[in-house]
């Protein structure tokens, strides 16, 4: 079902945990589903120093987490922004049909992470 | 690597005997039950031994058991069957929520030919109250089709009281008997049911083979055409390697159903004992009157999904009634139906037991999963720690 | 004594190389295809190597095939799901006087449904002629349904000129090539068809399982509702162990058929030869146009039961379009569609060709028969000698 | 399928052939089955000293040709006319339902043929 890629994310996924007062923080979560995502972004010079995740869903849930995670770090804020859901699932060597849709939370969760970091930067001005 | 299969009640492994059997019958007697030769005859011998085995394992006649290609077929064969032949009489049937979909979806699409159809709820432990089919039943009601345990929870309906309501207002009964036959005593004239679906690979026989008990007397339209196979209501060449093995599988189990059903029942409470010492664990289902292979708890903050594919990393073979399990939107629907919330349910993990099964095995379970849970929860943005 | 079987039409007996894949299925892949697990995911790749192997042998992609439960199904799965899919576009389905029960009695059971249904006539030899096939078409027309090759005199059918005209139409083409797949060379592109029929325990594979080609894009509804095994054309738990057994025959076959075709065409020459030797024996069907396995004679004045009994005294089995043999009123339909009389058809006799069948086997057969011929000709009040 | 004694006098029927100048000869055929069944009686002094038959039909239609004749010769006029379908099936260990139709010609052909020789009898006085 799943790629080796995946399985490997999946159970090993880098980036799990939390970063205590975090630049930005996103959470999404599919109601229909059940599944919820929450990306903490540890931002300076507007790099991306370190990135955590914390998920409740599937297999191809956490893999993706963890992809997108290791994707991001260290890159530039507008950089972070150009990530795709699909780049996410090429980088795990594809996701089965039925798990397309939550591929998509990881992606969401690090934009809407980002428009917190911004929302706080904003507030800072 | 241990490899612990915990999933019975998706399909159980084809019990060396059976096989056995399969290979003699495509070996040595591979004729065409219809045919006249002596190929033929032979076919048509294993065939009606195989049915009478079935029959035996249910109390039934063997004249009353028509084979199918599964428990979804046979449950199509009633539902259809049944209300297309009653039709005249009226065009009511009576379900309840937690049946298989296979009761449910062939429900679903009778209201498509102008049948009303009443879904009566369950219980918080996933029961169909008594009372709730008395004050659903009406002049038109023609069928009730209630399951005698359920797949997934394993409650254990009451059937008998059930069919009693039923046939005293002069209706059809039917029960989808798939997750009780083999695992504990069935008996069609005890429980009263006009019809009963059966399917052999959950009694250790092959897959794509099932049966339907017809209650001698019971109209019901066949649901397609051709030969005469199957007293014209099940018509295709028969599934002779199939049937024999279900067969084989009845035979086995008619012998050791009262000492495996002590043995899985003792398994079975140690299982859900080591389960529940795990915090935030909550057991589904009914209490006792659960069928003795099953065990379903909902662990919380986690996703089944996620457990199951650890567990499988652990060799250990279980199922979720999570919905990401099965690529649907919606979590089990039997769970729902038992009142228990989405995140609860998607954190559901089912656990079935089989023949097997050794202490070691359950051991084995009880000493994996506590880290497995652990680590999960770890990763939860739901759990607070 | 010597044991010739030569009801192959009827059924075949299952490959060695089948028998084995089956057992290893059931011995170490038991899972269900629809489990996470990695019992569950071997069950998969083991269901999709097998339908790789049948769209093979017949030239299509494997999202094309579902299996069913045998050829009625797929031929009761077509007429029901094509017709309802296609009933706002028209009510009118075309067949053929020879088909098969499966889909005769379906047509038949369509018209309660509001169909027109069209019985095409057959010529002498059994076969449907492509003008009449363009005469019955009419806007109301949805689905055509012609066998490819007849299963009790084997003619084969001009699918491929049919198909053209059928689909010129706009209409949906099916054919039931259960008799013709194994044993010529049949390519669901070269024919054009949109749906075909197919069963396995014709091409040595086991009872009790078949497919259907869908060619991408075809409406259908199903015959039956619950899990979504098959994309929900064909709902309940696979048949892994049959199906397996079936991917397996087709691979066989695909490999084997350029050769054994030949095999067969010369032993079946041969055994027509020495049949017609006898007197007041006459061939029924087609010259040329004819499955190569395929052998049916009218032996005069005697009655085609009791002709099978005697030769299966002789370990000879083989089958007869005798109304007596199917405790029928009517001798065969096909014989009567072809314009032979009652009388001849009684005494009709089919040998049906397989790989495992010698030039000795023949050799014996022919030597048999007159005895037999003689013996029952001696007894029969029509034979005045 | 058929019980021993069924395919005993299918595979070795008895009282095959036919009688020259029989006392009475009756056939009887059911045309929608296609099975057609003739005896012939050779009677003397009330009494059936021979019995043949020819019958076109399957295993059970030769059988019950063959034990009719059987139980009927020998027998008297009277007796012979009391033979019943039943008994014939009965004699042979029973015959499977769908053949229970066939099995009815032989006594049926056995009446006609005793009609027959009846009004050849009557014919001569
Ligand atoms: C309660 C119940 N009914 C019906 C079925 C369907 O049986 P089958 O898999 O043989 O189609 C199952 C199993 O999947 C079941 O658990
Ligand atoms: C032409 C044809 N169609 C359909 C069938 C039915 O196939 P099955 O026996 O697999 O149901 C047969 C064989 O009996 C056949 O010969
Ligand atoms: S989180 Fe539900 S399917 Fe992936
Ligand atoms: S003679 Fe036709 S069934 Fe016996």
């Amino acid at each position: 079902m799943y790629t080796d890629k995946v399985m490997d994310h999946f159970m090993n996924p880098r980036n799990v945990g939390e970063i205590d007062n975090a630049s930005g923080v996103g959470e999404v979560g599919n109601a229909s589903c059940g599944d919820i995502m929450r990306i903490y972004l540890d931002v300076e010079d507007n790099i991306i120093k370190d990135v955590k995740f914390k998920t409740f869903g599937c297999g191809a849930a956490i893999a993706t987490s963890s992809m997108a995670t290791e994707l991001i770090k260290g890159k530039t804020i507008d950089e972070a922004l150009e990530l795709t859901n699909k780049a996410v699932a090429d980088a795990l060597g594809g996701l089965p049909p039925q798990k397309m849709h939550c591929s998509n939370l990881a992606a969401d969760a690090l934009h809407k992470a980002i428009a917190d970091y911004k929302a706080k930067q904003d507030a800072k001005k | 690597m241990r490899r612990v299969y915990l999933d019975h009640s998706a399909t159980t492994p084809v019990h060396p005997g059976v096989i056995e059997a399969m290979v003699d019958c495509m070996q040595n007697h591979f004729g065409n039950p219809s045919s006249v030769h002596s190929f033929g005859r032979e076919a048509k011998k294993l065939l009606e031994e195989a049915r009478a085995n079935v029959a035996h394992l249910i109390g039934a006649r063997p004249e009353e058991i028509i084979f199918t290609s599964g428990g979804t077929e046979a449950d199509n064969l009633t539902i259809f069957g049944v209300a297309r032949a009653m039709r005249k009489k009226g065009n009511h049937v009576i379900t309840s929520a937690t049946e298989h979909h296979a009761v449910l979806d062939a429900c679903q699409a009778l209201t498509k030919e102008g049948f009303e159809v009443t879904v009566l709820p369950v219980d918080e432990t996933g029961m169909v109250r008594v009372e709730d089919v008395k004050a659903a039943l009406k002049p038109e009601t023609v069928l009730v089709t209630i399951m005698h345990a359920n797949n997934e929870v394993g409650t254990i309906n009451p059937i008998k009281e059930i069919t009693q309501l039923v046939k005293a207002h002069g209706a059809i009964m039917h029960t989808d008997a798939v997750q009780t036959v083999g695992k504990i005593p069935v008996d069609v004239n005890d429980l009263g049911v006009d019809l009963m679906s059966l399917s052999s690979h959950k009694i250790y026989g092959p897959k794509g083979v099932g049966a339907l008990y017809i209650r001698k007397g019971t109209k019901l339209f066949p649901l397609s055409h051709g030969g005469g196979q199957e007293r014209k209501r099940r018509p295709g060449t028969e599934n002779l390697p199939g049937i024999v093995g279900f067969g084989k599988a009845a035979e086995i189990m008619a012998r050791e159903l009262p000492e495996e059903m002590g043995r899985m029942g003792r398994l079975r409470q140690r299982l859900i004992e080591g389960l529940l010492a795990i915090p935030e664990v909550q057991l589904n289902g009914h209490p006792t009157e659960r069928i003795p292979i099953n065990v379903n708890v909902s662990i919380k903050y986690i996703e089944g999904e996620s457990l199951l594919l650890m567990l499988d990393m652990k060799g250990i073979a279980a199922s979720s009634g999570s919905a990401c399990t099965s690529g649907s939107l919606d979590p089990s629907h039997v769970l729902l139906a038992m009142g228990i919330c989405h995140e609860v349910a998607h954190g559901s993990l089912r656990l079935t037991l089989g023949r097997d099964n050794t202490e070691e095995d359950i051991e084995y379970v009880l000493d994996v999963l506590p880290q497995i849970v652990e680590r999960l929860r770890a990763m939860s943005p739901l759990y607070a720690n």
